[in-house]
């Protein structure tokens, strides 16, 4: 039985290629994040806390942006080749893709790290968020660009088979991965306009010197615009995986197609008109627009919890034919020793968890409570840091086989590692969560302030900090051991068939799903109706109250810090 | 379609958790009275808050019968008043902020509290709070505002009524 | 991980080619006993354990509004 | 139903929540634990996890896939 590199070299060539960027930038961030962990907790410190602000931005960047996103590309490579069963129509255009979205990474990254360097006189220390008018150098705005025009193109690679592989079957129901692809796709050109705009027309102008000012809200709503859905593009391939290899890896079947399509058009429909949810204490954005981005937010849960139902049930199924019996007795029954499997399941229990408190960021008042304190990150690294980055690192054992032709190295260190990511991110973001409630704020390089004490509820703020320390260890330690698998693996001898690599059908297919699900054209018109309804008016008074380009002179993060800092304490 | 009876009554009881959460956030601005920054505050030119009637001496105002207005500048990497001169408002007052900054962004955060706002150039966060008994607060930029973010804190002392000798109206 | 090694396990002295191909990961099917088709299966754990997530989501969010944040002081009411 | 030595892995994972909030459980009817008390009972879901596993356990000589 062949595998996916021996069916498709080229494609396979491709996702390796990709998953090297994405493993590459997971090792260095990973880095960035443990000295990130025991700095701002005052355990270790190997570097000043006004450099501090070079490591958070390049953790940021490279995992939420180049880790996630180069795994996509690889990922979607992969699944758009398999589902449709044919080779991507032009490989030039893929490895141009490939080219382009590397090199504007290397950009953005080099820009990041010469920060480290003062006297290069280039710095990007304006973490992941770059809110105007903090300026960095134009290097990382235009690698930023030519980042997201080199996804656009990976987008059109993947259209292209498509429309391909139609000429050939009009009939058929589009394979259930390749439609996640394709949804994925249009929700992210939709959403990523607002980042280019903001880029292309504002920032990268603006830190030529061609326009002396900007108006930094109209950059900050472009940039939610495209912020929020972007969390969805990290999380859709981890619903792909979760949709489609879960239920094999557990040893059952698809609970249900149909439902799968109208969840990934939900994501299609709601995941672009809320960016506003993330401004709710931002002036010059009225209350009424905030409640309208709440109540898509708080709509965009369904899709999420219908998928908690479907993928638990595609477990059961599985657990079940396995020989698991009665009301939670079939829990034993998974095959808890597979790495890929239960890498993938503590995922999904942590995305539970994280699904509570993005419940409470999306609560419109409530969300005074815990804006911009480590809560926040508490979250996203239950989401992104976990349900995401844990499916990646779990899909992998499962993908890489099929792309090298050779079998991982070890699956008990596979288990160690995907268990140790889970008991670290308890401990660290259970801690953030708590501390956050206690008010500490996020992105800072300081344990402790001057002129007040935090007071937390239960416990101190010492047991918090030391929770996120050890933590944050382990994460890096479980970086560690999967990095050193996957490339032990490529050691491996290659062999005939070195996974289970099918995917057995729906137990309820396609077939029984309206046809109305697969017009991609009139889901993508809604889509675009809904992100004008909700955007138009904020930023039509947006741009009322400032300018297109504002009156804000850009405040460049290159500056002498260290004469600033006397500046401030006399 | 063919969804199964368990999978339409989750659908049912989702809908009704996302109906509930709706509800409970109306009922915090409508019930409990908590309202959102908006944009009541208006614009100011950023460059240009030292000629501002208010910004140009920024602290605390009386407006009235125990109401207070307090001015702050927020900057790279300090906040007027609340750095060096810490906010002083009686007890049992009802005070209303107006947040701006001077450069970059920034966070006005009143430590342990639901008093958080962002500080944008260009525009004011208007936004009004009851102080109850005396306290010390502490006040953090929650906003990544540069390289000394670190060190951009204040604080705000809510003192006995008996004891405040007035507003400063600047600093 | 003094679990895994406490116990001697005969799988791990074994030459790795010897295991069967696809072991390693996405050996769920290789354990199948029987099948369930869709008109077998009733999903009733997952009802379950989404009942009980929907009670902890409705408690914790409960708590999470009127204690924690309606009860701190300070609130913004204009 | 036998546990497996994964299957205690996961387990011991999933006992390191369940210790951490306990002390949350006792903070809301107002009995404040130390520290230390989570660290005890994590040792003693491990030693009650290690405990069904020596139980339940096959023998030896059992691979199971």
């Amino acid at each position: 039985m062949a595998t996916f590199v021996d069916r498709y070299p080229e494609e396979a060539a491709v996702v390796r290629a990709t998953f090297v960027v994405a493993f590459v930038s997971l090792g260095i961030g990973a880095f960035f994040g443990l000295i990130q962990a025991l700095h701002r907790t005052g355990y270790v410190r190997i570097l000043d806390s006004v450099d501090y602000y070079t490591i958070l931005t390049g953790h940021g960047v490279l995992l939420a942006l180049v880790f996630t996103i180069f795994f996509l590309l690889g990922l979607f490579t992969w699944a758009v080749a398999r589902s449709l069963e044919r080779p991507l129509p032009d490989i030039r255009l893929t490895w141009a893709w490939f080219g382009l979205t590397t090199t504007g990474a290397t950009l953005v990254a080099v820009a990041i790290l010469a920060g480290l360097i003062p006297s290069l006189g280039v710095s990007a220390d304006v973490l992941y968020t770059f809110y105007a008018p903090l300026q960095a150098h134009p290097l990382f705005y235009a690698g930023l660009t030519m980042f997201i025009v080199g996804t656009w193109m990976a987008g059109a690679d993947w259209f292209l088979a498509y429309r391909a592989w139609r000429a050939d079957n009009p009939d058929d129901r589009i394979p259930l991965q390749t439609f996640m692809v394709l949804t994925t796709m249009l929700m992210w050109y939709l959403s990523t306009i607002g980042v280019a705009v903001s880029a292309v027309f504002f920032l990268l102008p603006w830190s030529f010197g061609i326009v002396e000012t900007v108006n930094p809200l109209l950059t900050r709503t472009l940039f939610w615009f495209f912020g929020h859905p972007v969390v969805y593009f990290w999380l859709m391939p981890a619903y792909l995986l979760w949709y489609t290899v879960l239920p094999k890896l557990a040893g059952g079947r698809l609970f249900s197609d149909p439902l799968a399509r109208v969840v990934f058009v939900l994501f299609l429909l709601l995941s672009t008109p809320v960016g506003i949810h993330h401004q709710y204490l931002d002036p010059g954005i009225s209350e009424g627009f905030k409640f309208i981005a709440m109540t898509n937010t708080m709509f965009l849960l369904l899709p999420s919890l219908l998928t908690a139902f479907t993928v638990v049930a595609s477990m059961e199924h599985g657990a079940r034919q396995r020989g698991g019996e009665g009301y939670f007795k079939w829990l034993g029954a998974l095959p808890w020793r597979d790495p890929a499997f239960t890498g993938m399941a503590l995922a999904g229990l942590m995305f539970a968890a994280g699904g509570f408190s993005g419940m409470i960021n999306a609560g419109m008042n409530i969300n005074y409570l815990i804006h911009n304190t480590l809560w926040v990150p508490g979250h996203f690294h239950m989401t992104v840091g976990t349900a995401v980055a844990l499916t990646m690192m779990a899909g992998s054992y499962w993908l890489v086989p099929q792309l090298t032709g050779k079998r991982l190295y070890s699956r008990p260190i596979g288990l160690l590692q995907v268990v140790l990511w889970f008991v670290g991110m308890v401990f660290m973001s259970n801690a953030m969560h708590r501390a956050g409630l206690a008010g500490v704020p996020r992105r800072t390089a300081e344990p402790q302030y001057q002129s007040f004490d935090f007071s937390t509820a239960l416990g101190s703020v010492g047991e918090l900090q030391a929770q996120i320390a050890f933590g944050g260890f382990l994460l890096f330690v479980s970086v560690v051991l999967f990095l050193f698998n996957i490339l032990l693996s490529s050691f491996e001898t290659p062999m005939e068939s070195p996974v289970d690599d099918s995917l057995p059908a729906p137990l309820s297919g396609a077939e029984g799903s309206p046809l109305v699900l697969d017009d991609l054209r009139l889901w993508t018109g809604i889509a675009i109706v809904l992100v004008i309804l909700a955007y138009t008016l904020p930023l039509g008074s947006i741009v009322t109250d400032a300018g297109l380009f504002g009156d804000s002179p850009g405040f460049p993060v290159l500056i002498d810090a260290v004469a600033m800092l006397k500046e401030v304490v006399a | 379609m063919e969804i199964h009876a368990y999978e339409k009554f989750w659908l049912a009881a989702a809908l009704l958790l996302i109906v509930g959460l709706i509800a409970t956030v109306s009922y915090g601005a409508v019930g409990a009275g908590i309202e959102m920054i908006g944009d009541e505050g208006g614009t100011v030119d950023p460059e240009a808050l030292d000629d501002h009637p208010k910004f140009g001496d920024p602290g605390v105002y009386e407006s009235g019968e125990d109401e207070y207005d307090v001015y702050v500048v927020a900057e790279q990497f300090a906040f007027r008043p609340g750095t060096s001169d810490p906010i002083e408002v009686p007890a049992n007052s009802t005070v209303t902020f107006h947040v701006t900054s001077a450069d970059v962004i920034h966070g006005f955060e009143v430590v342990g509290t639901n008093a958080n706002t962002m500080a944008i150039p260009g525009q004011v966060a208007t936004f009004t709070v009851e102080v109850d008994g005396p306290r010390d607060y502490g006040i953090l930029c929650n906003e990544y505002c540069g390289s000394a973010h670190h060190a951009m804190e204040g604080t705000m002392e809510v003192v006995p009524e008996d004891e405040y000798d007035g507003p400063e109206g600047g600093d | 991980m003094s679990i895994e090694t406490t116990r001697e396990h005969p799988e791990r002295g074994d030459d790795p080619d010897d295991r069967p191909p696809g072991y390693v990961v996405g050996s769920g099917p290789d354990d199948v006993e029987r099948e369930l088709s869709h008109d077998e299966f009733d999903p009733i754990g997952t009802l379950g354990i989404i009942l009980v997530y929907f009670v902890i989501l409705a408690v914790m969010w409960a708590f999470m509004y009127f204690v924690e944040f309606l009860g701190r002081g300070i609130t913004v009411v204009g | 139903m036998k546990l497996t030595r994964a299957g205690v892995l996961i387990l011991v994972a999933f006992s390191v929540p369940v210790a951490i909030e306990l002390r949350t459980v006792f903070g809301l009817f107002g009995i404040d634990l130390p520290l230390a008390a989570v660290g005890v009972f994590e040792v003693i879901l491990v030693a009650a996890i290690l405990v069904a596993y020596a139980i339940t356990a096959e023998p030896e000589t059992a691979t199971g896939p």
